[in-house]
């Protein structure tokens, strides 16, 4: 019944957070909403057993992207409403209904089996955190360190790109931008 | 001798590269120099040809890639072995009476370069191999037809590359589905042509294929209605390209039905015999017609090249081995014919710039020797006996008079028409008062003109008057080819038909 | 009862929300913001099932794609300041200089 | 309670890591020495990473036959080595470009050696595990890697080539998230060859939720393989891009996507599933359409060039739908040939920079620039128009023999009407490669100066085109070792 | 004998190579003495190898291998015997004479190498013909007097006339070789061969349809040379060539070349009298079809030449009606008496600088009497009037005519013969005798060089006398030939004889008496028949209406509308289509990030559907 009531309390607050990002003119809007739809996931994660993700959601996701996307935002000066020029309405209305009924149809099919066993079970009395270092150093071994690979490169990545130095003024944009 | 077919294959190109280096002065010399020596080459392969043998000499096998069966496989025989002298002796005479300034370097290499493709289709015995030099051919003409024509040359390029490349494409998965074929059939991937010589297939298996091979062939020779690609072609070319084109190019059509579709297809080839038929007697009276409106000379011997290669596929396609023989010998004949109306129209056009019939009238008085030679090469191109024409349409339409009488009438109607509008031609421009001023003041033939046409003349009666050496080692061959046709077919009509084609007597 | 399709429904109306963002969005960074909600979306399907099956292999992935995540942002901001810096907007019709 | 766990050394197959941690510890190491001693040379840095893949190499070569390590997450079977070969050929090739006549910033920066071979690292690890989670690590690591490559071009069309790759490439991603969350739904595991030992148990049912799952993954594939309809970054990208980069981005992304696809498909195209064939002919063939008929009417040489490789994208595609192992060495035989000539095409185009757009306010190599080359440069115009030639698949050249081949293939999978569109196709594409021969040979020259067709050539990229001619003309010769090669390591990977 | 075989044969044409030299040089007389005493040795070889044949010798001789393909085997045969070597005698006779005349004829003409050229290789192109032991052989030869008649008529190239007029002949000529060519065929699927000698020794053993087809075939083409209805109007306008040329090719030899082709075959002809009575119908139609022509022609020439049509006319129904040796003979008798009259009107012509209409001369006698003497016996032997040579071979045909039962053939010819009198006096009268209306405009008419006269005399003897060979020549022709047996009674045959002869005579007097007193009135020429006659019954017309104009017409349509409107058309269509195809196409990379992120979506959105939807039949 907890479960339940916690469900769909997280399902409704996170849609509705997720709708306002999607939705919102303001971009300072669509970014809170966006913190606060990721912190309610992590709502999820506890509720399906998953501690670690939890944590590792709230500080990664909500400590750390959205620190980022607040700094970015605090660069494009976006605290006004965001005048989007949004073409073809029809299309995007038939694709995004289309789209959705599609992937929610599908997804609402009973895909599971029950005859499956599981390859690296949770084990009884192992805390989530303990299971998931025992599997990430023994099987993930591999991929973790190509994440670490991963995220050293997107961060050079970052610094490089930020210290870019101009070469090109912008009026090309613009003699693109006076063509159409 | 053992490597003979190689050296005449490769002895150009790598004399393409040796050309790279060599000044531009002395470029055309070193082309002519190279390309008799080919001639020479091609020769000695005719006089070390046994004629007694109707199958592959100087055979070449290597084996390039052996787990899909390509190889490296030449050999020449009784029909492929004169068009290969063909080739070797139009570019040689072409490049004689070669009298372009512009990028000559460039055109040279560039010729020995298609020299090489050319007499690589008519020696490869891998089909692969054949489809690389048949493709390949189309690069040089497309930049001699490009760089060195007039007006539209570029159009005419282009036009005339994608139309043939596009017309070969379906022949590709055709060569490809026979391997597959064969190696169905034995287990291994063979692509040559002695090899699928063996394999029978069923009837409707030959007939798909039989199309596609056909689109391919028919847009190289080209039949109607795929030939609008040859009056531009011809239209925009200098004349070293036009000869070329002419004269051995469209031969590789013709030849490679009669070495592919009616010995690997013959069931289909049966089957599709009436079809082919009407479209060439088609070909021969609509072109003919066509040549006959034109306003340029140029476009006159363009279509009559239609009109006449009409006649050779009747020959192809009379099945027999005097029509197949003769189709073989009209391939030469319409070859160095056609090459040397070419020439002659250049001839003019260097001097006037222009090859508009009305600009001309009264030639024979100004330029009486040009007008000997143009009227010796007409009265071949209609076929008069005792020039090399008459022996090859001779026999096209006698072969083809046993498969159908009146068939045979339509596309005789072409010696017929071929006269109005070559005699027309002829009037028109060499014939009448000399109206226009520029006309005047015309030079004759010159040495360089006379050394490239005078062996032409010579072939011309010499190969009419005594054609027979010729002929024989060619019959050797098809009578050869015959017999396979007749042991491979798989339906007993087909059969029959073959039977009765090459045998007298019973006609109704 | 809570089942998993519950969950996996879930997972398609967000991802279907993401879709609906990455359509409509002309702000470069808004944009990105739906597809943190694809990525979001996926990642309340791998702990349903992992949990589930009472297998860690989604977990793990959904650890994966968070950090994939991560730096997804560190890039594309990164190239978000970039472009600002050149053409002092970020809306996306302003990246039209190549087309056709 | 966890019992302790015991993991033997040799059980982890080290040797299967060898090639990626060595271009880590590259990476690493120039980062490092810029951090110590700064305004190095460029050449040492292009030098320093040739030698680095050349060591990758030479632990990749002793490398053969299926095996698993490091708990079976990795997978190094025939089409591993072979792509990562692939790879590593075009990574070296593509390097030594940097090192050209004219100076370009991004070269003179360490991060851009250390980026580059974090990129060849990531597509190592798609091409050489089974794990869709390892996949999925590599795919971002090379491709945010690639995107920041892209962006350190410095040109503003090239920060907007970077953004559309990496959005479309985050939609991408979440395609592939989603995929890959479908098919743990389906069978519980993240691995393929699980995932198909489940799916043949369950008899692959349901079969919508199979589908679908394919569907997002097709996606998230196609957008690496550049198929249609996600195929739409493609000219973009290459147009903002470095010529050299453009070209290897569609040589070596290709191949790693091709691999995981060959992986993935394998599962269905084994199981028979007529639906996947299907839908790979129908992409396969409005890919192929849709790229030759829109690269007729480019003015830009290098996004034509985009548009046929989108087109031969296409073309491999026919021989994923076949799946077998005769089709499988036809998409290798094709890549290989395809490499070089695709490569040394762009090359090409990088020895034709020059700093200023001069015919054409957007272009740097609009067709008018190169009207009447042969007359002021004729020995590139030459080399130029064989690169044409062969990619247009004329023979004897070396992406002929792909053509045959994988032609030959989809004949005999009795597919022959596909076999015609493809030739079809093929003829049409002649067109738009011989519309810039036609511009070299035929019409009459633009500019006096003959330099300008060669102002970015150094010695290094000379030999490049050497290296990348030389297999392209010769490529008759090499067909049938190549191919020995491939056969030899697809059968022994048993797909 | 074989060399005197290839003396006979080559000589012309080592004469013709040598002159060939000269050609684009100036005036050289040696070229016209090389050639005519190459003629003459011609001749003198076809003498010699008379007298040998009449002496029993029959030369077949196998020069070397042609053709040879599939079943055959064609070499270059040549075969002497009694009757090809009465026309190798015709031939080089007439021929060495007309090029003796011709070194004055053409004195001043700046072609006059050129002209020793053709006319030598005419010669050579005949003597194939009528030697040759194969029907290919025949063709050879048939095509290669076609050849030079072609070059010949268009000698004077400059003048449009003639240049068109080449033009007709040749093509006309290619018509009917083209069922010719078909009965070759015909012949060589029959027989397997092309010789002679095998496909008459098996003619018999063939179903007699066959046999009337290859002969109806090989008559089509005998119609085409010998100018027979309805390919007849190139032989009137044949006559813009030089008037040698009229007399030796349009005249004496090549347009006997139809008769003679009948002749050689008789073997085959003689099997199907169903085809040989069309022959001999056609050949009356045309005796009185030309002769009705010539009646109102005012065209010296051209008189002649309707002449000559009539008289082949009268050849093919001796041929016809199976009276070969008849027809030689006739064909004989006429090469002598018609190249006659052309070489005299061609002095007239030369006396007229070129004049050639009749009604402005007049008078003529006086100012070159021994021409008109010349041309009065070359008309009263075509005529047929005793002992001119006409009268024998003329008579004998018309008695064969009336043997056969062939009544109103009988009638045709002999009211032909009526009119070749009127015409042939009425052109005498005019030219020669009244009033000298070539006063009024201007000409100084003279004699011609003696030579060339000189040169006429054997001619004018032989059209003298030439009738009383007539036995020994039936004695040695049919020795090859069959004999003709006249079945009624010598005296009907007297009869008839005297019949013509007075009827011919009396048109005779008639027309001199009408001529002397100035002719027919002016009033006559508008009668609706004589502008028939005038116009040539409107033939020429219709060939330029019905044929000429439309096939260009069809041509122009072909080209411009079929080749360039609709296939080339269609052609492009395709390249074009892509084309904007591919601008249609391009419009999807609009560029904008949305719009490639919603493409993607769309193709994620098709292919759920599919994959929701579309279940293929596994």
């Amino acid at each position: 019944m907890f479960e339940a009531i916690a469900f769909y309390t997280f399902s409704i607050l996170v849609i509705g957070m997720f709708g306002i990002v999607v939705f919102s003119k303001n971009a300072l809007y669509a970014m809170s909403a966006l913190a606060g739809g990721m912190i309610f996931i992590s709502g999820f994660f506890f509720l399906l057993d998953a501690d670690f993700l939890g944590v590792v959601q709230i500080v990664v996701y909500t400590g750390a992207v959205m620190a980022l996307y607040a700094f970015g935002m605090m660069f494009f000066d976006s605290t006004r409403d965001v005048k989007e020029n949004i073409k073809f309405k029809k299309i995007i209305y038939t694709l995004s209904v289309l789209s959705a009924i599609f992937t929610i149809f599908i997804l609402m099919a009973p895909i599971f089996s029950t005859k499956i066993e599981a390859i690296y079970p949770t084990l009884q009395g192992v805390g989530n955190v303990q299971m998931i270092g025992l599997i990430l150093f023994t099987k993930y071994l591999v991929p973790f360190e190509v994440a670490a690979i991963m995220l050293l490169a997107a961060m050079i990545a970052g610094i490089v790109l930020v210290k870019v130095k101009m070469e090109e003024t912008p009026t090309n944009i613009e003699v693109a931008r006076g063509e159409k | 001798m053992e490597h003979i077919l190689s050296l005449i294959v490769f002895f150009p190109l790598v004399a393409v590269f040796f050309g790279f280096v060599i000044n531009k002065d002395s470029i055309k010399t070193f082309g002519i120099v190279v390309t008799f020596v080919e001639f020479i080459f091609s020769i000695v392969l005719w006089i070390g040809f046994d004629t007694n043998n109707a199958g592959f000499q100087f055979v070449e096998y290597v084996s390039l890639i052996k787990q899909f069966g390509v190889s490296y496989y030449l050999g020449v025989d009784g029909i492929s072995l004169f068009l290969v002298i063909l080739s070797t002796f139009m570019t040689l005479v072409s490049l004689i009476g070669l009298n372009i300034k512009k990028d000559i370097k460039n055109l040279v290499l560039t010729i020995l370069f298609l020299e090489m493709t050319l007499v690589g289709v008519f020696l490869s015995l891998d089909m692969i191999l054949f489809y690389i030099f048949w493709e390949l051919s189309l690069i040089p003409m497309l930049y001699i037809i490009g760089a060195w024509g007039s007006g539209q040359r570029i159009y005419a390029a282009i036009k005339f590359f994608l139309y043939t490349f596009a017309g070969s494409a379906l022949m590709l998965v055709g060569i490809l589905y026979l391997g597959y074929q064969y190696f169905i059939a034995t287990g291994t991937w063979s692509f040559s042509i002695p090899d699928w010589h063996l394999l029978v297939l069923p009837f409707n298996m030959q007939l798909w294929l039989f199309g596609a091979f056909f689109i391919a062939f028919a847009v190289k020779v080209p039949m109607f209605p795929f030939h609008t690609w040859l009056p531009y072609a011809h239209g925009q070319a200098p004349t070293i390209g036009s000869v070329l084109l002419a004269a051995v190019m469209l031969k590789m059509g013709t030849y490679a039905f009669v070495r592919f579709s009616l010995p690997l297809f013959p069931d289909a080839s049966v089957y599709f015999l009436y079809p082919i038929a009407t479209i060439a007697i088609i070909m021969v009276i609509y072109a003919a017609m066509v040549a006959y409106a034109q306003e340029d000379m140029k476009q006159v011997i363009a279509y009559s090249s239609i009109s006449h290669m009409g006649i050779i596929i009747i020959g192809t396609f009379a099945m027999n081995a005097e029509g197949i023989t003769g189709a073989i010998f009209l391939m030469l004949s319409h070859g160095i014919v056609s090459g040397a109306l070419f020439m002659l129209v250049g001839v003019i056009y260097d001097r006037r710039h222009t090859k508009t019939i009305s600009e001309f009238g009264g030639l024979a008085t100004v330029m009486p020797r040009y007008a000997g030679i143009f009227g010796v090469m007409m009265m071949a191109a209609v076929g008069l006996p005792l020039t090399i024409g008459f022996v090859g349409e001779f026999l096209s339409l006698l072969g083809f008079y046993k498969v159908n009488w009146f068939m045979t009438l339509l596309a005789g109607t072409g010696i017929i028409l071929g006269a109005v509008y070559m005699l027309v031609l002829f009037k028109r421009s060499f014939f009448g008062e000399v109206t226009k001023q520029e006309n005047r003041e015309l030079k004759d033939l010159d040495k360089r003109e006379f050394a490239a046409l005078i062996p032409l003349v010579a072939l011309v009666i010499i190969l009419g008057v005594y054609p027979k050496p010729v002929l024989t080692t060619i019959d050797m061959s098809v009578k050869k080819m015959i017999n396979l046709m007749q042991k491979k077919a798989v339906l007993p009509d087909t059969r029959k038909l073959l039977i009765r084609v090459n045998s007298v007597g019973g006609t109704k | 009862m809570i089942t998993l399709t519950h969950y996996l429904t879930l997972t398609g109306i967000l991802f279907s929300l993401g879709i609906v963002g990455v359509l409509r969005r002309k702000n470069l960074l808004m944009l990105f913001f739906s597809t943190e909600i694809l990525l979001n979306a996926v990642n309340i399907g791998f702990a349903a099932v992992s949990k589930y099956y009472g297998d860690l292999s989604g977990q793990i992935f959904s650890f994966f794609i968070i950090a994939i995540a991560a730096s997804e942002v560190a890039v594309g901001l990164g190239l978000l300041v970039l472009w600002y810096k050149r053409s002092g907007t970020i809306d996306l019709d302003s990246l039209q200089m190549m087309k056709g | 309670m966890i019992s302790p766990i015991s993991v033997s050394i040799d059980s982890l197959n080290i040797a299967l890591l060898a090639p990626m941690a060595i271009l880590s510890f590259g990476a690493l190491a120039i980062i490092c020495i810029d951090l110590f001693a700064k305004n190095l040379s460029k050449s040492f840095y292009v030098m320093l990473t040739l030698l680095f893949i050349f060591i990758d190499f030479t632990a990749l070569i002793g490398l053969n036959g299926p095996s698993r390590g490091f708990f079976d997450v990795m997978l190094v079977d025939g089409i591993s080595v072979l792509a990562q070969g692939i790879i590593l050929i075009s990574s070296a090739l593509f390097i030594i470009t940097a090192l050209s006549n004219k100076p370009f910033k991004e070269f003179k920066k360490a991060e851009y050696y250390a980026l580059f071979l974090f990129m060849i690292v990531g597509f190592q690890f798609m091409v050489a595990t089974d794990n869709l989670i390892l996949i999925f690590l590599g795919l971002e690591t090379a491709s945010l890697s690639l995107y920041t490559l892209i962006a350190m071009h410095n040109r503003n069309k090239a920060f907007e080539a970077a953004i559309k790759y990496f959005t479309m490439g985050a939609l991408a991603a979440g395609f592939f998230a989603l995929s890959s969350l479908v098919f743990y739904a389906l069978t519980g595991s993240v691995e393929l060859s699980v995932i198909e030992k489940v799916l043949n148990a369950r008899n692959y049912a349901p079969g919508s939720a199979i589908l679908a799952g394919i569907v997002f993954m097709l996606i998230a594939l196609g957008f690496k393989l550049s198929v249609v309809p996600t195929h739409t970054w493609t000219p973009d990208v290459y147009e903002g891009s470095s010529a050299p980069l453009a070209g290897y981005m569609s040589v070596v992304p290709k191949i790693a996507g091709l691999v995981v696809a060959i992986r993935f498909l394998d599962i269905f195209l084994h199981a028979q599933i007529a639906w996947v064939e299907d839908v790979l002919i129908f992409l396969a063939v409005i890919t192929m359409f849709l790229a030759n008929i829109t690269a007729l009417v480019q003015e830009d040489v290098k996004r034509m060039l985009a548009f046929s490789s989108i087109a031969h994208a296409g073309f491999v595609l026919t021989a994923l739908m076949i799946g077998s192992t005769q089709a499988n060495s036809a998409i290798f035989l094709y890549w290989v040939l395809f490499m070089f000539t695709n490569i040394g095409a762009f090359t090409m185009l990088w020895i034709a920079r020059h700093k200023k757009n001069l015919w054409d306010s957007r272009y740097q190599h609009p067709f008018t620039k190169f009207s009447g080359m042969v007359k002021v440069s004729p020995m590139m115009a030459t080399i130029m128009a064989i690169f044409m030639f062969t990619l247009a698949g004329m023979p004897p050249f070396s992406v002929f023999w792909g053509k045959l081949y994988l032609i030959g293939t989809v004949v005999d999978s009795g597919h022959v009407i596909l076999a015609v569109i493809m030739v079809i196709n093929s003829a049409i594409a002649v067109y738009y490669y011989m519309k810039l021969i036609v511009y070299m040979f035929l019409k009459d020259p633009i500019t006096e100066d003959g330099n300008i067709y060669i102002a970015n050539s150094s010695t290094p990229i000379k030999v490049i085109v050497g290296i990348t001619l030389t297999f392209t003309i010769v490529a008759s010769v090499f067909v049938e070792p190549i191919l020995g090669i491939i056969s030899t390591l697809m059968k022994s990977s048993g797909l | 004998m074989e060399k005197y075989l290839y003396v006979a044969l080559f000589a012309p044409i080592v004469g013709s190579l040598f002159s060939l030299l000269f050609t684009a040089k100036k005036k050289n007389v040696i070229t016209a003495l090389v050639t005519s005493a190459l003629l003459l040795l011609s001749f003198v070889s076809s003498l010699t190898l008379m007298f040998a044949v009449y002496d029993g010798l029959s030369l077949h001789v196998k020069m070397m291998g042609w053709i040879s393909a599939g079943n055959l085997s064609l070499p270059f045969g040549f075969i002497v015997d009694n009757v090809s070597v009465v026309m190798m005698v015709t031939v080089t006779l007439v021929s060495s004479v007309v090029n003796i005349y011709s070194m004055g004829y053409m004195m001043h003409d700046k072609g006059y190498n050129r002209f020793f050229t053709y006319i030598s290789a005419f010669v050579f192109s005949m003597l194939i013909l009528v030697m040759s032991d194969n029907f290919v052989g025949l063709f050879i030869g048939w095509e290669g007097v076609g050849l030079c008649s072609y070059l010949l008529i268009g000698f004077w190239y400059e003048k449009e006339s003639a240049s068109w007029a080449g033009n007709e002949a040749f093509i006309m000529n290619r018509v009917a070789d083209l069922g010719m060519l078909m009965g070759l065929f015909l012949i060589y699927w029959q027989f397997g061969t092309f010789s002679y000698e095998e496909v008459f020794a098996h003619v018999g053993s063939v179903n007699v349809g066959i046999v009337t087809t290859i002969g109806l075939l090989l008559f089509v083409g005998a119609m085409g040379k010998s100018a027979q209805f309805p390919f007849h109007t190139w032989l009137a306008d044949a006559m813009e060539g030089p008037t040698p040329v009229s007399a030796l090719i349009h005249a004496a030899t090549m347009v006997t070349a139809g008769v003679y082709l009948v002749i050689r075959a008789s073997d085959l002809f003689m099997l199907i009298p169903e085809v040989g009575h069309i022959i001999a119908t056609l050949g009356a139609f045309v005796a009185v079809f030309a002769a009705s022509m010539a009646l109102v022609n005012r065209d010296l020439k051209r008189i002649i030449a309707y002449s000559t049509l009539s008289q082949l006319g009268y050849m093919f129904v001796a041929a016809g009606l199976g009276a070969y040796w008849i027809a030689l003979f006739h064909l004989m008798t006429h090469a002598f008496f018609k190249s006659l009259l052309f070489l005299g009107a061609g002095n007239v012509m030369h006396a007229m600088d070129d004049e050639l209409d009749i009604k402005k001369m007049g008078g003529l006698f006086n100012a070159m009497p021994y021409t008109a003497i010349l041309m009065a016996v070359g008309s009263v032997a075509l005529c047929g009037v005793y002992p001119f040579a006409g009268f024998f071979s003329k008579d004998m045909i018309l008695a064969a005519a009336f043997n056969g039962g062939n009544f109103y053939i009988w009638f045709a010819l002999f009211i032909g013969a009526g009119m070749t009198a009127f015409y042939s006096f009425r052109l005498v009268m005019l030219v020669f005798f009244g009033d000298k209306v070539y006063k009024k405009f201007g000409f100084h008419p003279h004699e011609t060089y003696p030579f060339v006269l000189w040169a006429l005399l054997p001619l004018g003897i032989l059209a003298t006398i030439a009738g009383f060979f007539e036995h020994p020549f039936e004695e040695f022709v049919t020795k090859v030939l069959d004999k003709y047996e006249f079945s009624m009674s010598h005296s009907t045959e007297v009869g008839l004889i005297f019949l013509t002869s007075a009827f011919v005579i009396l048109v005779i007097v008639a027309t001199i008496y009408k001529y002397s007193r100035g002719g027919f009135s002016k009033q006559l020429e508008t009668m609706p028949l004589y502008l028939l006659l005038k116009n040539q019954y409107y033939i020429p017309k219709l060939y330029e209406v019905a044929i000429f104009k439309p096939y260009y017409a069809l041509s122009k349509f072909a080209w411009k509308q079929i080749d360039v409107r609709i296939i080339d058309f269609s052609v492009d269509l395709i390249a074009r289509v892509l084309y904007k195809s591919g601008q249609q196409s391009r419009k999807m990379q609009s560029g904008n990030l949305s719009d490639m992120l919603r493409w993607m979506i769309v193709g994620t959105v098709v292919l759920l559907a599919l994959a929701i939807f579309y279940r293929p039949m596994v």
